[in-house]
């Protein structure tokens, strides 16, 4: 049972931190050359309240972009070409500061990862079970999000151990969970004013955040899949995609892979890359038939697959936490808020 | 701007409306600030949403190669950059020539969305909300703030450097043309790598390059890739690892940039639609410098032009060769 | 913890050139470890991935039948790198296996019915395994008529040519193993999977109807069907796309909202109309 | 076989891509002439270095080879008239490219020999073989800072 809020002053937080890095490695936001990127944290001081969220979704420390499953010995005869898995992660880790919608964002690809116990992807698990998320209310969202609109928001507290706002002098910290109850256990109590002020902090950020206008998946449960699928609308929406992969890269939900073997003399292992259904690579066939051979159908799988599928196999959920991180960086400027308005509204005009 | 942006659109809308071009393929208002999109025009009402700003970073010529597999007549709005490219489109016969109409617009220099990002200090949590051109100013507005910033010093660095601000081939003029050059000197920032000790230039590579992510979209937004099957996608043989590791980004990177030689008109789209803001064009760069002092040549600039990897001369420079030690 | 990555280790027990071209070859391949054995429980219609370490793996429907005994048979076309290294190996080499993988045909469900089955060319393997379960004294007398139609370009494409003559003497199964063009020292069928399906003319009443084969051969054996007064419902059909990880998550092989080699690769003709063609 | 004593005892691995018309007959010549020179590279026989995808190149660096050398008909002298006259634009281009982002020069050879110069062979095997012996194994151990030649290597 998750109980009372509490209290950190900056003044202190010197001590939670170190508390915080006993026996674990913390990573944070933090500024290198002009961007801002995870990195590991040495001292509280180097922790930055101020920054705005990371380019990069923090999806590389569960599901790195290459990784190692497993590695084998180059050669035939006994001892050769079995598969010894990598060992599992050596340390507890910590992420510090993670946006709400990068938290949420794993909790539903934890339902993607670990479906059933003959098939959890062990490789997932091990790093999640080890990793620590400490949360920071988003109080600086940008043009492009649109987290309030997905079932998300800046304070949204699915997935975390901990949430934090950012009070000025000090912070509300909020236990979401047994491994969070027990780091913040010491702290004094938040009094009744901090959790009004906490509470109005958080009311401000959701304010903040755009409400694209017309932005309703919800209009899409519920129709058939071809009556989505065939909409008019889908050559014109693809037609300047370049079909790169930054789309998926950035996604803080994006988890397709490709699987691939590597050998160099006797040393040879199995690695996983992130690969993206942008490419058309992704589903041809040895025979050369390719299912989604065309750019407007690598498009629509995008989309479909955050909302239409995913929302139809996974509870109604969305596959999308509206980080806007697609919208920013991808190089056409295509903007899946709009795409998802006239998936909405073409839908619409179909009866049903 | 304005102006070029309302003829670029009565240009468009006439093409359209005579039946001249199925498609005008130019820019339309982003979604984000900072950024103009692609667009198809395909009807004259369509045409009145092109626009031209100080933020069309794409390169249109990208799209001629996919209207012309469907078979279209396109209109493609083309700075001098752009417009090189549609030469080497159709010197590499890709495109016809008369199934392209080429609205030119004389360039001013695109922006540098990071460059304006850094001058309003993201880091303090100022994110840019809107900006709006008037004349040579950016007025950059954000939550709590404002600020002006001359155009001028924001540009992107091939913008900097660029030699053919106006369209090398041009059907149409969305304006008088303009002074020819963005004012750098190309050949003392091209292949910045060069000044640097040879000891001290893979550190520099791997430094450039460490926060790839291998999304290609340096790849796919350059007009001059447009192979059906990419030498990074080759599975017989697999040339290249799928990894992060080194030598995979950075075989990528220089096959990459190997591919461009004496193709690269530097319009700089490789390098705008990186989602890490890798400096990409110091490869390249360094290429078509080499192009440009060995072979007298640079990319796009006539229809007749043969590009220097497909000839040869019989004094080609070969001090590169060994000559086997004395006797 | 199961790892689902890791695949068994196996090793090839024996090699079959099963086709005239020699590009199909059948495999049978033993478990290394006995547990292994016992851990692979599997049922016709599912598939596993071959993995040669070094060269990757593939998916591979299972030809043979759980009824078989613990040795797997998979019959493979040489088309890709993996494919191409396995026609290299030889009976002793070692290799793994993963899986069972997918869902199996719903032969339980359709206990009491008649079953038939339509097989084109290469795509017959995991019919196979259907077939052998079915004809398995334990299994048989809980089936009605058993149809078996199978066509192949030539009589030297046909796969498993020693049971089909077995099956052919059978009187419990009707059999109509059809080449598409007349060959010398061919007595049998001649025509394409359709026109025999049609002169067959297997009964819709009371039957289910396992159809694999190339998208041609569905694609005119569908109205065939249809004319005989099949429902969609009736109809299962196993679908072939890239499939990576096995397990539902690489997220290449889906076809709307389900994944071919979780929720597949098995899919009744009724679920395939309301799904994008994507396969 | 090797008469050289610096980096003692280190044996260069070169990969050696030679035309079939000329330098591959060179080499053979050379042989046939009982002409010596260390056995330190390995030759893939290419039909004309106009046929030298610049990517075998960054593939035998990949593939954990200290230096590269190619090598094919002197210009004017293609059995195909003029591929290597297309390869020397190819080759300056790339040369210039990887020793910009840092190639030691001494790792990267190109040589016109006819099959008539099995001494001009002799003598440029010896150059190109003590050219990258000169600059010592790679590994880690022998270098302060990571050179590109070390981290073109494919570790797995």
């Amino acid at each position: 049972m998750i109980t009372a809020c509490k209290i950190l002053g900056k003044d202190v937080f010197e001590d939670f931190f170190r508390n915080l890095a006993n026996g674990r490695e913390v990573f944070a936001p933090v500024q290198l050359t002009g961007k801002i990127v995870w990195g590991p944290i040495g001292g509280a001081a180097d922790v930055d309240f101020s920054l705005d969220n990371t380019d990069m979704s923090p999806k590389e420390f569960f599901f790195p972009q290459s990784e190692c499953l497993m590695r084998f010995k180059n050669t035939e005869g006994e001892g050769g070409r079995v598969m010894v898995p990598a060992p599992p992660l050596a340390t507890q880790r910590v992420l510090l500061n993670i946006r709400p919608c990068d938290a949420a964002a794993f909790r539903l690809l934890d339902r993607i990862f670990m479906q059933d116990e003959r098939t959890d992807d062990l490789y997932w698990l091990d790093k999640r079970e080890k990793t620590i998320l400490v949360g920071l209310g988003c109080v600086n969202p940008c043009p492009e999000c649109f987290c309030t609109a997905t079932g998300c928001g800046p304070f949204h507290e699915e997935g975390l151990d901990i949430l934090l706002t950012d009070l000025g002098d000090r912070l509300f910290v909020k236990p979401l969970s047994g491994r969070g109850q027990a780091l913040v256990a010491d702290l004094p109590d938040a009094g009744p004013q901090d959790v009004s002020l906490a509470g109005d902090v958080a009311a401000a950020a959701a304010a903040l955040v755009q409400r694209p206008a017309g932005f309703e998946p919800k209009k899409l449960a519920g129709r058939d899949v071809l009556d989505i699928y065939n909409l008019p609308l889908w050559p014109r929406l693809s037609e300047t995609c370049l079909n790169c992969g930054t789309c998926t890269f950035v996604c803080p939900t994006c988890h397709c892979f490709d699987i691939q073997d590597e050998v160099k003399g006797e040393a040879g292992r199995r690695v996983r890359n992130w690969d993206t259904c942008m490419q058309r690579l992704f589903t041809e066939h040895a025979s050369g038939h390719n299912p989604r051979g065309e750019k407007r159908d690598r498009v629509r799988q995008r989309f479909m697959h955050k909302f239409t599928y995913i929302p139809m196999r996974r509870d109604g959920e969305l596959g999308c936490v509206g980080c806007g991180r697609c919208v920013r960086f991808c190089p056409t400027n295509i903007d899946v808020r709009e795409v998802v308005r006239r998936m909405c509204e073409n839908v619409e005009a179909i009866s049903k | 701007m304005k102006a070029r942006a309302e003829k670029i659109r009565e240009i468009a809308k006439r093409l359209l409306q005579e039946g001249k071009v199925d498609v005008v393929i130019g820019y339309a208002r982003g979604a984000s600030p900072m950024r103009e999109q692609p667009f198809f025009a395909r009807t004259p009402e369509e045409a009145g949403q092109l626009t031209w700003s100080s933020f069309c970073v794409g390169n249109t010529a990208k799209f001629l190669v996919q209207a012309a597999g469907a078979g279209e007549r396109a209109g493609v709005v083309a700075q001098g950059c752009a417009s090189r490219n549609v030469v080497g489109l159709i010197v590499e016969k890709q495109v016809a020539r008369d199934k392209v109409v080429v609205i030119g617009v004389p360039c001013l220099g695109m922006v540098d969305s990071r460059k304006v990002e850094a001058r309003i200090a993201r880091s303090e949590g100022r994110r840019v909300e809107s900006v709006a051109e008037e004349g040579e100013e950016l007025v950059v507005r954000g939550r709590g703030f404002e600020k002006r910033l001359k155009r001028k010093e924001l540009l992107r660095d091939n913008c900097f450097t660029c030699q053919h601000r106006n369209p090398v081939l041009a059907d149409e003029m969305a304006a008088e043309p303009t002074a020819a050059t963005g004012g750098g000197d190309i050949d003392t920032v091209a292949a910045p790598w060069e000044k640097l000790p040879a000891a001290d230039r893979w550190a520099s590579f791997r430094e450039t390059f460490t926060d790839c992510i291998r999304c290609y979209a340096c790849r796919d937004a350059c007009p001059l890739c447009y192979c059906k099957t990419c030498f990074v996608d080759d599975a017989k043989p697999q040339w290249l690892g799928k990894t992060q590791d080194v030598t995979d980004v950075a075989s990528f990177h220089l096959m990459r940039a190997f591919h461009c030689a004496g193709r690269c008109t530097d319009c700089g789209a490789c390098e705008s639609a990186c989602p890490q803001g890798i400096k990409v064009r110091r490869l390249t760069s360094k290429i078509e410098k080499d192009i440009r002092s060995l072979y007298s040549y640079e990319a796009g600039m006539g229809l007749d032009a043969i590009p220097p990897m497909t000839t040869f001369r019989a004094d080609d420079s070969d001090d590169f060769i060994k000559q086997g030690g004395a006797q | 913890m199961i790892n689902p990555y890791l695949p068994y280790p196996v090793r090839i027990a024996g090699v079959r050139v099963e086709t005239e071209d020699k590009n199909l070859r059948s495999y049978w391949l033993t478990f290394e470890n006995t547990n292994d054995a016992a851990a692979f429980r599997y049922e016709p219609g599912q598939f596993a991935e071959l993995s040669i370490a070094g060269f990757g793996e593939i998916p591979i429907g299972i030809a043979s039948s759980p009824t078989e005994g613990d040795t797997l048979l998979f019959t493979v076309n040489k088309t890709g790198v993996v494919t191409t290294k396995l026609h290299d190996m030889q009976p002793g080499d070692v290799m793994g296996v993963r899986g069972p993988l997918g869902k199996s045909y719903p032969l339980a469900a359709a206990e009491g019915k008649n079953i038939v089955i339509i097989a084109g060319g290469f795509a017959v393997t995991t019919l196979r395994s259907a077939m052998v379960w079915l004809l398995n004294p334990d299994n048989r007398e809980k089936y009605g008529d058993i149809t078996f139609i199978y066509g192949a370009r030539a009589p030297g494409m046909l796969l498993y040519k020693d049971e089909l003559a077995a099956w052919r003497r059978r009187d419990d199964v009707r059999c109509h193993i059809t080449v598409d063009r007349q060959a010398d020292g061919w007595d049998g069928m001649v025509g394409f999977v359709p026109t025999v399906t049609e002169q067959a003319a297997p009964s819709p009443d009371n039957a289910v109807a396992l159809v694999c084969g190339p998208p041609v051969m569905i694609k005119y054996t569908q109205p065939v069907l249809d004319k005989l007064g099949w429902q969609a419902d009736q109809i299962l059909l196993s679908l072939e796309n890239r499939m990576k990880c096995g397990i539902g998550i690489c997220g290449r092989c889906n076809v709307g909202p389900y994944m071919v080699c979780k929720d597949g690769p098995v899919f009744t003709k009724a679920e395939l109309d309301h799904l994008p063609k994507e396969y | 076989m090797s008469e050289c004593t610096e980096h003692s005892g280190f044996r260069p691995r070169i990969a050696a891509f030679f035309c079939n018309w000329c330098t591959y007959g060179g080499a053979d010549l050379a042989g046939v002439n009982r002409l010596k020179y260390p056995a330190d590279f390995r030759v893939v026989r290419l039909p004309c270095t106009g046929r030298m995808n610049p990517e075998f190149v960054l593939h035998a660096f990949r593939q954990g080879v200290d230096g590269v050398w190619v090598s094919g008909c002197h210009p004017g002298d293609c059995h195909y008239i003029a591929g290597n006259m297309y390869a020397r634009r190819r080759f300056t281009i790339l040369k210039e490219l990887l020793e910009y982002a840092g190639l030691d020069p001494g790792r990267l050879h190109f040589s016109w020999i006819s099959s008539a110069e099995a001494e001009k062979f002799q003598r440029t095997a010896v150059d190109v073989i003590e050219a990258v012996r000169a600059l010592g194994p790679v590994n880690a151990a022998n270098v302060a800072a990571k050179t590109m030649v070390m981290e073109l290597r494919k570790v797995i």
